[in-house]
C-alpha cells in the first residue's frame, strides 16, 4: 500500500468518524465542534486534489466563519441539548435502513458498473492557482458570480426581515 | 327566401332571456321574469319553425359557421350550426315542448315556491330553465362531437342544478340533503357516462383526425371496423348515462326530486332523448359496426322491460311516470340500435308529447291535493310549519288519492289521453311510433321483437293502474276530497299537448311518411327507409294493451282501492310484488358489487397496508389518528345503512381512502424529509438495478 | 481579455433591469420608509410592466450570452412574461392583503421581485450551475416570506420547514449537477447533449445525476413523492405568498425542468421515462386523492395545485418523442398560464374570507356564499369549472392541449390516468360549489378594491380567455427553445 | 495515486450520513448542519471530477456552493432563531400544528 492510500484512508476516516460524530452527539456545540473537524479535513483532501484555493476557501468560509456562526447561535439560544422525546420512533430504523440502502447503491454504482476513474499524473504547476481561478470567474462565470452577490443581498435583506420586530403599533 | 342566418338565435335567445333574469329578474316579479323567459323560449321556438320552413325549400343540411373556436393543426372545431332535417326536428320538440313548459311552470312554480318557503328562488327556476333551453339547443345544432359534447354538459349542468333545485330539502319538503344528493347521483352517474362518450371522441379524433360530422362520416369507411366498434360501443356509455339504460339508468327515478316541469321538460322529453339523438346522428357509425347495433337494441329493449317492471309496484306518482320513462327511452334505443332510426326518432317526438303531458297532469295531480291540504292561495295566510319526515303529508303518494276525475276533471281528460297514448291505444300518436317500433323490431331481431311487446303489455297494465287509483274509485284522503283543479295557466299547455298526442301520429302517418321522407334528406336513403303497415303486429299489441287495461281494471277498478288497504297485486303476486315494489333491489346491488368492495378494498388498505404495516412502528398521536381512520372505515357500512346508489358510495369510499392517505401527512418535518429520502432511494435503486 | 459586452447586457435586459429594479426599490425603502409604504406596490408593479415589455421584445431573436450561460430566445420571453402576469396577480392581491394583516411592510414586495428574478434566470439559465444559483435566488426570498407573518406561529413554522426541506432538496440537486459534471466534464446543457451524443465513460452517472436533478425540482413544482411540505407551507405562509409561491415556484421549477430535459438529456429519455411516468401517475393520484380528505380551502387548494404539477409532469413525460416535442413545450406553456390565472383569482377569494390568523378557511365559512356574496361565489365557481376543466373555461383548453400533447406521443394510458384524475377531482371543486350555493350560512368578506378587480377580472379571464385559446397557444407554440 | 473513484465513493458516505442526519436529529440547528454536510459531500464530488478531468470548472462551482451556503446558512440561522422567540425550542417536532 502506498503512502498516498494510506494517509487517503486515514483522513477518510477522520471525515467520517467527524460526520458520525456530529450525528451522534447529544450535545449541539460538540456537533458542531465536530463538523469543523469534517470541514477540515475535506479541505485537506482539496489540497490533496489539486485545489489550494478551494481548500483556503474551505477554511476561511465554512469552517471559519460559517460554523462560527452556528455556535455564536447554539450559544446564543442556549439550545445546546433537547429533551429526548420519542416521537414518531419508527423514523430512525426506517431512516438508517433507507441510508444503507443509499449506500448500497452508491458503491454498487462507483465499483460494480461503472470503470474505476484513475487520476491524472501530476498536474501542471500553474492549475488551480488564484490567478486562473479569478480569470476564469470574471470571464465565463462572470453571470453566476455576479448573480451570487445579488443572493447574498437578498440573504441579507431576509435576514433583516426576520430578527426585526414587528412595529407594535402597525 | 331563407333564414338559416339566424339559427344563432336558438342559442342567443334563451341566453337572453337568461341574462336578463339575472339583472332584473327581481325587479320584473314573478309576471315579468316568467314572461321574459317564455318570450325567450318561445322566440327560439319561432326560429327554429324559421328553419323548418327554410328547410323544406332546400332540404339539404346547412352548415352555418358562427365562429372560429379551436384551430390547432389537424383540430379544427368552428362553432358551427348544423341544420338539416334531423337537427331542425329536435329543434322543434325542445323549443315547441320547452315553450309550453316555460307557460305551465309560471303557474306551477308560484305554488311550488310557496309551499317551498321560498318565493324568492322563482326567478332562479325560470334562469336554469332558459339555460337548460340554450344548451340543449347546442347538443342538437352543433356540427361537430366536440360542440355536441359541449351541450352535452351543459345540459347535465342544468340537470344537476334543477334536480337539486330545492337542495336543502327532502322530495317530502323537510329539510335534509335529499334532494342535492339524488342531484349529484345524477351528476356522477353521467359522468360515468361522459367518460365513454369523452373516449369515444378522443378515439375518433385519433382515427380520422377531425371530429366534424360530415368528415367523420366520410372517412369512417375506411378505418377497421374493430376500430369503430370500439367507438360506437364507448359511444353507447354515454348514451346509456344521458338516456337512463341499463346499468346506469339509476339516477334518473331519483332525479324526480326536481320541480315536475323539470321532470317533464328535462327528464322526460328533451335532454334523455339526447342518447338517442345521438345514435341517430351518428348512423353512419353504427351501419359500420353490426355488432355494436345488436348491443344498443339488446340494452334499449332489456331496459324496457326492466323498468317496465318497476314501474308496475310503485306506489309514488311520479316514480311509475320515471320508470316508464325509461322504459320508453328503451324503445327508443333499440329502435336506433336495429337501424330504425326514423321509428325511433318517431317515438322520440310522439313520446315527447305524451310524457310531458302526463308529467304536467301529474304535477297538477300533485298542486290538486297540496293545495287542497294546506290552502294559500291569496288572501290565506301562508303556512310556515315544516312538515315532518316520515309521517308526513305526501301528495305525490297515490295511495291517497282516488275519485279525482270528479273534482279535477280538465287534468282528468288530459291526464286519460296522455295515458292511452302512452298505452298505445289507436289512434293516438303512442299507438303509431311504438307499431313502428315494433314492426322494425319484427323484421330485424325477434329477440329485441318479443321483448319489447313485453314491455308494451306492462306500460298499458302500469298506465292503467295509475289511472284508476289517481281518477276512480273513492277519494281515499281528506286532500282527494278537496282538490281544487289548477289555474288555466297550467291546464292550457296541458290541452295543447293532449291535442298534439291525438294528433302527434299524423307526422309519420302509415302510408304517407312524412317524417321518413324528411329525415331520408339527412339520414340518406340507406337509413330511412319507410316502414309499411303491419296489421299482424299491430292488432297484437292492440289487444295485448286492451287485455292489460282489462286486468287492471278486474284489479283496481271492478273493486276500488279501500283507503289504507293492500294493494291487490301484492296478493297475487306475493314476493315478486315486493321485488317489484324494491325496483329490484338495483341500487342495493350496486352497492353489493361495487361500493361495498371499493370500502372493503379501502379498508384492507387501512387494515393491513395502514394498521398492520405502518403502525406497528408507529406509537402515539399516529395511532390515535390512524383509530379514528380505522373508525371512519368501520362506521361507513353501518353508518350508510343501506346505500344509496352508486355515486353517494363511491363518493364516500374515496373520501375513506384519502382520510387514510393523510394520515401520512404528519406534519412532522423529519417524516416529509424521509419520505423525500425514500422517493430518492427507490428512484436510484429503479435506475441503477432495473435500466 | 473581454469579461463581456454591450450585447450580453441588451439578451439578459429583463432579468438585469429587474434585479436593478429591485436594488433601487430596497434604497427606496431605505431612505423613504414612511412614503414607501404607500407606493411600493405601484413602483413594484411598473417595474414589472417594464420587464414585460423588454421581453415581448425579445421574441423572435434567439441568441445566448454571457458565454453560452444563459439563453434568451422564444422559451425565456414566454415565461418571463408569465411570471410577469403572476407578479402582477400577486401584487393586486397583496396591497391591500398587508395592510388589514398589519404586515405591511416595503421589503415584501423586494423579496418578491428578487424571487422573479431567481424564476426568470431559471428560464434563461443554459448552465447547471446557474440553475442551481437561480434556484436558490428563487427559493430564499421564498423562505423569508412564508414567515414573513412573523411572531405569528404557523408563518413561521411554515418558514422553517420550507426551508429545511428545500435546503435538503437542493442538496440532491447540486449532488446531481456534481455527477453530470462527473460524467460529461461539463455543465452547460448543450455540453452535456453534445458529450453523451460521442458517447460517455460512465453513462450511468448522468442518468443517476439527471434523476438526482429531477428530485430537486421536483421538489420545487411540488410532485408526489416530493411534496409533503406543499400543504403545510401553504396553509401557514400569509395567503399572498401562498398564492404568489404556487404560481411563481411552479413556472419556476418548470421552466428548468423543461430546458433541462429537452436541451440537454434527450439521450436518456428512454431510461428516465418509466421514472417520470411515475412520478407523474403518483402526483396525479395522491394529489387529487388527499385533496378529498381537506375541510380547509387552503390545503385543498395546496392539494389542487400538486395535482396540476401532475398534469404539467404529463407534459415533460413526452419530452423525448421528436414529433411531440414542440406541442409539449407549447401545451405545457399554455397550462401554465391557465393555471395562473385561475389559481391566483381562487386564491383572491381565499383572501378576501380570510379572517384574521388563519381564520375563515374552513369549507363551512364558504357555506350560503352564493347567496350574500353572487359575485364572488360565481367567480370561485368559475375558477373550480376551470381547475375541474370544464368548458368555456381556460382549465378546459389547458387541459385539452395537454391530452392532445400526450396522445400525440402515443401515451394513452397516461392519458387515461389523466382523465380519471380530473374526474376525482371534480368531487371536491364540486364539494366547494355546493357548499357555497346549496348549504345556508351568513359569511363575511373583505371587500377591497385591488383584490375585488384582481378576482373578477381573473374569472372573466378564465372564460374570455378560453375563446382565445388558439391565437394564445399559437404563441406559446411561438415560445421554442433555443438549441443550438 | 488515488484514484478518484474512491473519492467519490467517501463523497457518497459523507452525503448519506448527511441525509441520515436530516432524517434522525430533532434540533433544528443538527439538521441545518446536516445540510451542510450534504453540500460539502457534493464539494469534495466537484473537486474530485475536477481534478479527474484535469479542468478549473469544478473548482469554480464549489466556489459558488460556498457562497450559496453562506446564504442560506444565514436566512437559516435568522429563521431558528426567530422561532425560538416565539416558541422558546428548536425541537422541530414540536413544529407540527398544520398536518392533514
Amino acid at each position: 500500500m502506498t503512502a498516498d492510500l494510506i494517509l487517503f484512508f486515514g483522513l477518510a476516516a477522520v471525515a467520517i468518524g467527524a460526520a458520525l460524530g456530529m450525528l451522534l452527539s447529544k450535545n449541539a456545540v460538540y456537533s458542531a465542534l465536530f463538523l469543523i473537524l469534517n470541514f477540515a479535513t475535506v479541505a485537506v483532501f482539496f489540497l490533496l486534489l489539486g485545489a489550494p484555493f478551494i481548500a483556503m476557501a474551505q477554511v476561511a468560509v465554512y469552517a471559519g466563519a460559517i460554523m462560527v456562526l452556528f455556535l455564536f447561535v447554539i450559544m446564543l439560544l442556549g439550545a445546546e441539548q433537547l429533551l429526548t422525546s420519542h416521537k414518531s420512533g419508527w423514523q430512525r430504523p426506517i431512516a438508517i435502513l433507507l441510508t444503507l440502502v443509499l449506500l448500497v447503491e452508491s458503491i454498487y454504482l462507483i465499483f460494480g458498473r461503472g470503470r474505476l476513474l484513475s487520476q491524472v499524473a501530476p498536474v501542471a504547476s500553474d492549475y488551480a492557482s488564484p490567478e486562473a481561478i479569478g480569470e476564469l470567474l470574471f470571464s465565463r462565470y462572470l453571470l453566476p458570480f455576479e448573480v451570487t452577490s445579488i443572493l447574498l443581498l437578498v440573504a441579507m435583506v431576509g435576514v433583516i426581515v426576520l430578527i426585526k420586530k414587528p412595529k407594535a403599533n402597525n | 327566401m331563407n333564414y338559416f342566418d339566424l339559427v344563432p338565435w336558438i342559442v342567443f335567445l334563451p341566453v337572453l332571456g337568461l341574462l336578463l333574469n339575472i339583472l332584473i329578474g327581481k325587479r320584473l316579479g314573478e309576471r315579468g321574469s316568467s314572461l321574459v323567459a317564455f318570450l325567450a323560449s318561445g322566440g327560439a321556438f319561432v326560429v327554429s319553425v324559421l328553419q323548418w320552413l327554410s328547410l323544406s325549400a332546400h332540404p339539404e343540411a346547412h352548415i352555418v359557421k358562427f365562429a372560429e373556436w379551436i384551430n390547432i393543426g389537424a383540430l379544427q372545431v368552428p362553432w358551427a350550426f348544423r341544420v338539416d332535417t334531423l337537427s331542425v326536428t329536435m329543434m322543434l320538440v325542445v323549443s315547441g315542448v320547452g315553450t309550453l313548459i316555460h307557460i305551465y311552470a309560471a303557474g306551477y312554480m308560484h305554488y311550488d315556491v310557496r309551499y317551498k318557503g321560498d318565493p324568492a328562488a322563482y326567478q332562479r327556476f325560470f334562469i336554469y330553465l332558459n339555460l337548460f333551453i340554450a344548451a340543449m339547443m347546442i347538443l342538437v345544432s352543433g356540427d361537430s362531437y366536440l360542440m355536441l359534447f359541449v351541450g352535452w354538459e351543459g345540459v347535465g349542468l342544468c340537470s344537476f342544478l334543477l334536480i337539486g333545485f330545492w337542495f336543502n330539502k327532502n322530495p317530502d319538503g323537510s329539510s335534509g340533503m335529499e334532494n342535492s344528493n339524488a342531484a349529484k347521483k345524477a351528476f356522477i352517474a353521467n359522468r360515468v357516462g361522459d367518460l365513454g362518450l369523452l373516449l369515444a371522441m378522443f378515439a375518433i379524433f385519433t382515427l380520422m383526425g377531425s371530429l366534424s360530422f360530415d368528415t367523420v362520416f366520410a372517412r369512417a369507411e375506411f378505418i377497421n371496423p374493430s376500430y369503430i366498434l370500439a367507438i360506437t360501443l364507448f359511444m353507447l356509455i354515454g348514451v346509456a348515462g344521458k338516456s337512463a339504460q341499463l346499468p346506469l339508468y339509476v339516477w334518473l327515478p331519483d332525479a324526480m326530486a326536481g320541480p315536475t316541469p323539470v321532470s317533464a321538460l328535462i327528464h322526460a322529453a328533451t335532454m334523455v332523448t339526447a342518447g338517442v339523438y345521438l345514435v341517430a346522428r351518428s348512423a353512419p357509425l353504427y351501419s359500420l359496426a353490426p355488432a355494436a347495433q345488436t348491443t344498443v337494441a339488446v340494452v334499449g329493449a332489456l331496459t324496457a322491460l326492466f323498468a317496465a317492471t318497476i314501474a308496475v309496484g310503485q306506489n309514488d306518482i311520479k316514480k311509475v311516470l320515471a320508470y316508464s320513462t325509461i322504459s320508453q327511452l328503451g324503445f327508443m334505443v333499440a329502435a336506433v340500435g336495429l337501424g330504425a332510426f326514423v321509428a325511433g326518432m318517431f317515438h322520440l317526438v310522439t313520446h315527447a308529447f305524451f310524457k310531458a303531458l302526463l308529467f304536467l297532469g301529474s304535477g297538477s295531480v300533485i298542486l290538486a291535493l297540496e293545495r287542497a291540504h294546506h290552502p294559500i292561495d291569496g288572501d290565506h295566510e301562508q303556512h310556515h310549519e315544516e312538515p315532518k319526515k316520515g309521517h308526513a303529508f305526501d301528495p305525490q303518494d297515490m295511495r291517497i288519492m282516488g275519485g279525482l276525475r270528479k273534482v279535477i276533471p280538465t287534468t282528468y281528460r288530459v291526464y286519460l289521453i296522455g295515458a292511452l297514448a302512452l298505452a298505445g291505444l289507436p289512434p293516438l300518436a303512442g299507438f303509431f311510433s311504438k307499431d313502428e317500433i315494433l314492426t322494425d323490431a319484427l323484421h330485424a331481431n325477434p329477440l329485441v321483437y318479443a321483448l319489447l311487446t313485453a314491455a308494451a303489455f306492462l306500460t298499458a297494465f302500469y298506465m292503467g293502474r295509475q289511472v284508476l287509483l289517481v281518477f276512480f274509485g273513492e277519494p281515499r284522503s281528506h286532500a282527494a276530497e278537496e282538490a281544487v283543479e289548477s289555474p288555466p295557466i297550467m291546464t292550457w299547455p296541458l290541452i295543447v299537448l293532449a291535442g298534439l298526442s291525438i294528433l302527434g301520429g299524423l307526422i309519420n302517418f302509415p302510408g304517407l311518411h312524412g317524417l321518413t321522407n324528411w329525415l331520408e334528406h339527412t339520414l340518406g336513403h340507406e337509413f330511412a327507409h319507410a316502414t309499411e303497415f303491419n296489421l299482424t303486429v299491430a292488432l297484437t299489441s292492440t289487444l295485448l294493451a286492451l287485455l292489460a287495461i282489462y286486468l287492471a281494471w278486474t284489479l283496481y277498478g271492478r273493486e276500488p282501492l279501500k283507503a289504507k288497504a293492500a294493494d291487490p297485486l301484492a296478493k297475487r303476486l306475493g314476493s315478486l310484488f315486493t321485488a317489484l315494489q324494491n325496483k329490484w333491489w338495483v341500487d342495493e346491488f350496486y352497492g353489493w358489487l361495487i361500493i361495498r368492495p371499493y370500502q372493503r378494498f379501502a379498508a384492507f388498505l387501512a387494515d393491513v397496508v395502514d394498521w398492520r404495516f405502518w403502525h406497528d412502528w408507529v406509537h402515539d398521536s399516529l395511532i390515535a389518528r390512524g383509530f379514528r381512520g380505522l373508525a371512519v372505515f368501520l362506521a361507513n357500512p353501518v353508518d350508510l345503512g343501506v346505500i344509496d346508489g352508486l355515486a353517494n358510495g363511491l363518493a364516500t369510499g374515496a373520501r375513506g381512502l384519502a382520510s387514510s392517505l393523510s394520515i401520512l401527512q404528519t406534519g412532522y418535518v423529519r417524516n416529509y424529509a424521509l419520505m423525500v429520502f425514500f422517493g430518492v432511494v427507490s428512484m436510484l435503486a429503479y435506475l441503477i438495478f432495473f435500466s | 481579455m473581454e469579461f463581456f459586452n454591450s450585447a450580453d447586457l441588451l439578451h439578459a435586459l429583463p432579468l438585469i433591469f429587474l434585479m436593478s429594479w429591485a436594488t433601487i426599490l430596497l434604497l427606496v425603502a431605505a431612505f423613504a420608509r414612511a412614503a414607501s409604504e404607500r407606493i411600493m406596490p405601484a413602483l413594484a408593479a411598473a417595474g414589472l410592466l417594464l420587464t414585460g415589455y423588454f421581453a415581448a421584445r425579445q421574441f423572435g431573436n434567439p441568441a445566448s450570452a454571457f458565454n453560452g450561460m444563459f439563453a434568451a430566445d422564444g422559451f425565456s420571453a414566454f415565461i418571463t412574461l408569465l411570471l410577469v402576469l403572476s407578479g402582477l396577480l400577486a401584487i393586486a392581491l397583496s396591497s391591500d392583503y398587508l395592510k388589514r394583516m398589519s404586515l405591511n411592510r416595503p421589503e415584501y414586495y423586494v423579496l418578491m421581485l428578487f424571487s422573479i428574478t431567481g424564476m426568470m434566470l431559471m428560464a434563461s439559465a443554459a448552465d447547471l450551475i446557474v440553475v442551481f444559483l437561480a434556484l436558490e435566488l428563487l427559493s430564499i426570498p421564498l423562505y423569508v416570506l412564508a414567515a414573513f407573518a412573523q411572531p405569528e406561529p404557523r408563518s413561521e413554522e411554515a418558514g422553517l420547514k420550507y426551508f429545511l426541506l428545500g435546503a435538503f432538496a437542493s442538496g440532491f440537486l447540486l449532488f446531481g449537477i456534481a455527477l453530470v459534471y462527473g460524467a460529461t466534464a461539463t455543465t452547460s446543457l448543450t455540453g452535456i447533449f453534445i458529450a453523451a451524443q460521442s458517447g460517455l465513460e460512465q453513462p450511468l452517472y448522468l442518468l443517476i445525476g439527471a434523476a438526482l436533478i429531477l428530485v430537486g425540482l421536483a421538489f420545487k413544482v411540488a410532485a408526489v413523492p416530493f411534496h409533503m411540505w406543499t400543504p403545510d407551507v401553504y396553509e401557514g405562509s400569509p395567503t399572498s405568498v401562498t398564492a404568489f409561491m404556487a404560481a411563481g415556484a411552479k413556472i419556476g421549477g418548470f421552466a428548468a425542468l423543461i430546458r433541462i430535459f429537452i436541451v440537454a438529456l434527450p439521450s436518456i429519455s428512454e431510461q428516465i421515462v418509466p421514472v417520470l411516468w411515475a412520478l407523474t401517475a403518483l402526483t396525479l393520484i395522491g394529489g387529487n386523492l388527499l385533496a378529498i380528505a381537506q375541510n380547509n380551502v387552503k390545503r385543498m387548494l395546496a392539494y389542487s395545485s400538486i395535482s396540476h404539477a401532475g398534469f404539467l409532469l404529463m407534459a415533460l413525460v413526452v419530452y423525448g418523442q421528436d414529433a411531440a416535442r414542440f406541442d409539449v413545450v407549447a401545451s405545457a406553456l399554455f397550462y401554465l398560464l391557465a393555471f395562473i390565472i385561475t389559481s391566483s383569482g381562487s386564491w383572491g377569494v381565499v383572501i378576501a374570507l380570510e379572517k384574521q390568523a388563519g381564520k375563515g378557511l374552513e369549507f363551512s365559512d364558504y357555506a350560503g356564499l352564493g347567496r350574500t356574496q353572487p359575485v364572488l361565489a360565481l367567480a370561485m365557481a368559475v375558477f373550480m369549472l376551470s381547475f375541474t376543466g370544464v368548458p368555456p373555461t381556460l382549465g378546459f383548453a389547458g387541459k385539452f392541449y395537454l391530452f392532445r400533447a400526450v396522445l400525440e406521443g402515443e401515451y394513452v394510458g397516461l392519458a387515461i390516468l389523466g382523465m380519471l384524475a380530473s374526474l376525482i377531482s371534480a368531487y371536491y371543486y364540486l364539494r366547494l360549489i355546493v357548499v357555497m350555493y346549496m348549504q345556508t350560512g351568513n359569511p363575511k368578506i373583505h371587500s377591497e378594491r385591488w383584490l375585488n378587480l384582481t378576482t373578477v377580472g381573473a374569472a372573466i379571464g378564465v372564460v374570455v380567455l378560453f375563446f382565445a385559446s388558439e391565437p394564445l397557444f399559437d404563441l406559446a407554440a411561438l415560445a421554442l427553445l433555443h438549441v443550438n | 495515486m488515488v484514484p478518484v473513484s474512491y473519492y467519490l465513493a467517501l463523497a457518497a458516505i459523507l452525503f448519506a450520513l448527511g441525509a441520515l442526519g436530516v432524517l434522525i436529529r430533532r434540533n433544528a440547528i443538527i439538521i441545518f448542519m446536516s445540510i451542510e454536510l450534504m453540500l460539502n459531500a457534493a464539494n469534495l464530488l466537484f473537486v474530485a471530477f475536477a481534478r479527474s478531468f484535469e479542468s478549473l470548472d469544478g473548482q469554480i462551482y464549489v466556489f459558488f456552493v460556498i457562497a450559496v451556503a453562506a446564504a442560506e446558512v444565514a436566512v437559516g440561522l435568522a429563521l431558528i432563531v426567530t422561532i425560538f422567540r416565539t416558541k422558546h425550542s428548536i425541537d422541530i417536532d414540536e413544529l407540527s400544528s398544520m398536518k392533514g
